[in-house]
């Protein structure tokens, strides 16, 4: 399997062409922006947080299929967890595409963008959201 | 020999070097013949030293070399040696202009004229000393062909104008502006007028004498010359007058505390060690080039094009290319394929060894206005062939079989 | 293998391919190992890319060399990789802190304090930048042995001071000054404070945290680097909070027509294609001078340094040289011999091979404290040998014998 | 003979011990400062221009000795000549230090400094004070 086989999955796929939580909350309690400034690609991530726990969450941009997936999949992944949490999630899954880590059970759909490790350019589109997840969260 | 294009191939370690590869980002930066690396190897081995201020036979090698330099250079685009001001890139030279002449020269409410297709280099030091003058900015726009829109000068074109500060070839439409019309009409009312050569000197034939310009900016790496060196070119009569903008060694008369004045152009601009061995090695790549010829560059450039819009536009109609079709355009294609985006094309092409460029080439109010937030991008120069380019329309192909059930 | 000083001179092809040529003019530029002039040539021979904005491999192994250089760069200086930023040379890096911060946070009647034994480099961007704004420019005496008169740092020091900028070594008289304790005491007083350390970085082992600073520049052409690119480090607070100073690609965030947002430090205060190879080959140089042992460095300069005082003092009472004596003091050597004219003891050194500087050396208030127009300067580096030094007393000697009717 | 002892010959020492003219004058027409920028070294030259005429010369300032005895001989040369006629020695002593010409008979001791253009790093020396004059007597 080439790496662009082994990295463009249909579960990849799926997420392109319908994101999940694509849009906007209507009474966020976070508002964060995130650019890639190497391609302009950006988003913006809205959350709201209640008794310490990501209630829900929501993002819009433009980006390639790998910002965007990780993007939607994301998106997923942290309804409803802790701030501890999401920000042990967003170590576990930057410990797997920036240093080619073992991927994390818990990151569930999200291993499909292991391979973005090897295709070290897509490093920036994988981590996009999540690096406004990681803004949105600090103190 | 004749030259031919496979001798010129064979002049750059890195193409010859490199079958498998299809270099095609020859706008960002070109790759290096043997010619200049050797240039400034040698001159690092046998005879460096610092320049100026040296009573010793080495120093004043190394400083007649690097006065050489300058003089290829000036012969490279038509001017005086002394107009000649030796800078990092395009970059510098442009935010040379703007704070050494904008913070002197320009007040509230004065206008400074661009255009809609510019460079973050000649975007970003306008806002800059905008910020701290008080001047105003507009943009010439750009037609949905990829041309300035000179109908509108008229209109733009105001007493209030200072500066108009645009681009000659674009580095995402390929579009070779008509920068003698446009310095005309700006002269007219009076404003300076600054010229944005990145991929102009490189690509084409410059004089800048008959451009009607001011100052005319351009980077030594895209054009086969290293990294770290670049030419600022200004009127001998505009920099007579202008002020500093880097302070510092060899740009002053005499120096006391609190209080300094200041030598005569070009010295007045180059303040410190200067990047001696660039400056020598881009004096390497421009002889070079001159060799070459620089009219065959650019019809070589402009053969490589039509062969590949030619391809693109028969076999691959989700692919949408932008910039004007006709004399005026470059060897830059910018390109989308269908709705995909551009990382996951030049990703794509990268696997296949085809290396583009992919975001918004710092163009970004050029992408806006294309609605885009990036395009791939393909550039051609002297080493690129007519079969690197079947390649690259091949491999497009592929790319688009591979997300055939993504577009 | 271990470390000698032939095996030193053997890694520096000019060094070793001219046996006649005795150079002792390091402190202006000093020679490149084969190393770093190797790391520059493979560069161009095999990987050459732009760096950021690529997407396809070889652009990315482009950036990792270069970040990777970043990252050896601040291991040289004890620094993190985000407080390194690429300049030309020391000039251009204080120039950004002078205009960055200086046209930002100064106002009419702040002071800005120097030292009489600055390099130009740190007196014009400060005029520049005073004339601008109203501030004005003061400066730390110079004792007569050469030293800062730290003395006069209470009176100095008022609460109106809002930024000292004093060089670390001085290219003159050698001294090394006691950065700590200014740092110190200028922080006392809220300013900032700003180290030259164009002739430290080379010299001796420099770590920046222990300095106290909150910005440090130098030039890699003196450190066995190339010609074309420098260091700036700030303090990681200090970067965060500062305004850009060249506008341009790669130091943005968000591009509009008339207005942008910036990245973040490193990337904010480095605009457009920067110095790659050069970048690379600094890296290649700063790992060679860890190889040998900063401190090692230095002990050998002294020990030439004090070698060579010895024999002046002893065999030739016609040379008056400058700067203390002691421990605070590197390889530098500026001298004057009778009331004989630099240029023309510099002239007649050359003839018999010896290279040695003359002028104001960029230090023209230092020289008018001094009663003198220019110096002749003899420097040492790692490569000096004592062999060298002794050929430089006999030249002298020589020179003093053909200029016997003129003293 | 090296080229320094065909450089430092009896004549420039000469001027070098004892300028000629070295002072001010007392109704200057021009003053003209002159500044080598490369090793700092700078003259002044007053004239005392009359019917066309160099009446008087004079100059001070400090320099090496190749600049201080050009200096010297210059003044004493020029002395008496009309405008063209000095423009004229001017072009003739930078044709022999900078390119290296066939010393002309008009120069008389000034040719001395023939061999001021083997040592290059001493053009700008030989040529301070004459840069000043030029520029005195630019129209
Ligand atoms: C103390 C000092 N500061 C600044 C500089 C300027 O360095 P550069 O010319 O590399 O900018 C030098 C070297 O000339 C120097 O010795
Ligand atoms: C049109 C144009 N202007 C300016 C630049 C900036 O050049 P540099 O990065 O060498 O300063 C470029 C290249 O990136 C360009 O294509």
């Amino acid at each position: 399997m080439s790496l662009l086989e082994e990295l463009y999955k249909e579960i990849l796929l799926r997420h392109y062409k319908r994101p999940l939580n694509f849009g906007v909350l209507e009474n966020p309690t976070v508002r964060q922006p995130g650019v890639n400034p190497s391609c302009g690609d950006s988003l913006e991530l809205e959350l709201r947080l209640e008794d310490g726990r990501i209630a829900e969450a929501a993002w819009k941009g433009q980006g390639c299929a790998i910002s965007m997936a990780s993007a939607s999949l994301m998106s997923e992944l942290i309804k409803g967890q802790t701030l501890p949490q999401a920000l042990e999630l967003a170590r576990k899954f930057k410990a797997m595409v920036v240093e080619g880590a073992e991927p994390a059970p818990e990151l569930g759909d999200l291993r499909a963008l292991a391979g973005v490790h090897k295709l070290h350019a897509r490093v920036k589109c994988a981590t996009l959201a999540w690096n406004a997840l990681e803004e949105a969260l600090k103190p | 020999m004749p030259l031919t294009l496979e001798s010129i191939r064979q002049d750059f370690p890195l193409i010859a070097g490199r079958p498998d590869l299809v270099y095609l980002d020859s706008t960002a930066s070109s790759q290096k013949p043997q010619a200049v690396i050797e240039a400034m190897s040698r001159f690092y081995r046998e005879s460096y030293a610092n320049v100026h201020r040296g009573a010793y036979s080495l120093s004043l090698a190394a400083t007649d070399a690097y006065e050489q330099a300058r003089h290829t250079l000036a012969r490279f685009i038509g001017a005086e040696p002394e107009e000649v001001i030796f800078v990092r890139n395009t970059t510098e030279a442009l935010n040379l202009v703007a704070y050494a002449w904008g913070l002197h020269n320009l007040r509230e409410d004065d206008e400074i004229l661009l255009t809609e297709m510019e460079h973050h280099a000649n975007l970003v030091p306008w806002h800059l000393v905008a910020r701290r003058t008080g001047a105003r900015i507009k943009a010439i726009p750009v037609t949905p062909e990829g041309r300035l829109e000179l109908a509108a000068l008229d209109e733009l074109l105001t007493e209030r104008v200072r500066v108009v500060s645009l681009v000659h070839m674009s580095n995402v439409l390929g579009t070779v502006n008509p920068v003698v019309e446009v310095a005309r009409r700006a002269k007219a009312v009076g404003a300076l007028v600054v010229v944005d050569g990145a991929q102009s000197a490189p690509h084409l034939p410059v004089d800048v004498k008959a451009l009607g310009a001011d100052f005319f900016a351009f980077s030594g790496h895209k054009m086969c010359g290293p990294t770290g060196a670049g030419v600022l070119w200004g009127r001998a009569e505009v920099l007579q007058d202008l002020p500093p903008f880097l302070g510092g060694g060899d740009m002053i008369l005499e120096v006391h505390l609190d209080r300094s004045t200041y030598a005569k152009p070009p010295q007045r601009f180059e303040a410190g060690t200067p990047p001696i061995a660039e400056a020598i090695a881009l004096g390497a790549a421009a002889e070079y080039l001159m060799g070459v010829g620089m009219e065959r560059v650019w019809q070589h450039d402009r053969a490589l094009l039509e062969h590949c819009l030619a391809r693109l536009d028969a076999e691959l109609p989700e692919v949408r290319t932008f910039g004007p079709r006709g004399e005026d355009r470059g060897g830059v294609v910018a390109f989308s394929l269908g709705d995909l985006h551009a990382h996951d094309v030049a990703c794509a092409l990268d696997q296949h060894g085809i290396a583009v460029r992919a975001g918004h080439h710092c163009a970004q109010p050029l992408h806006r206005k294309l609605g885009l937030a990036s395009t791939a991008r393909a550039s051609f120069y002297l080493y690129t062939t007519f079969e690197e380019v079947d390649r690259f329309v091949e491999g497009l192909k592929q790319v688009r079989e591979f997300f055939k059930d993504w577009l």
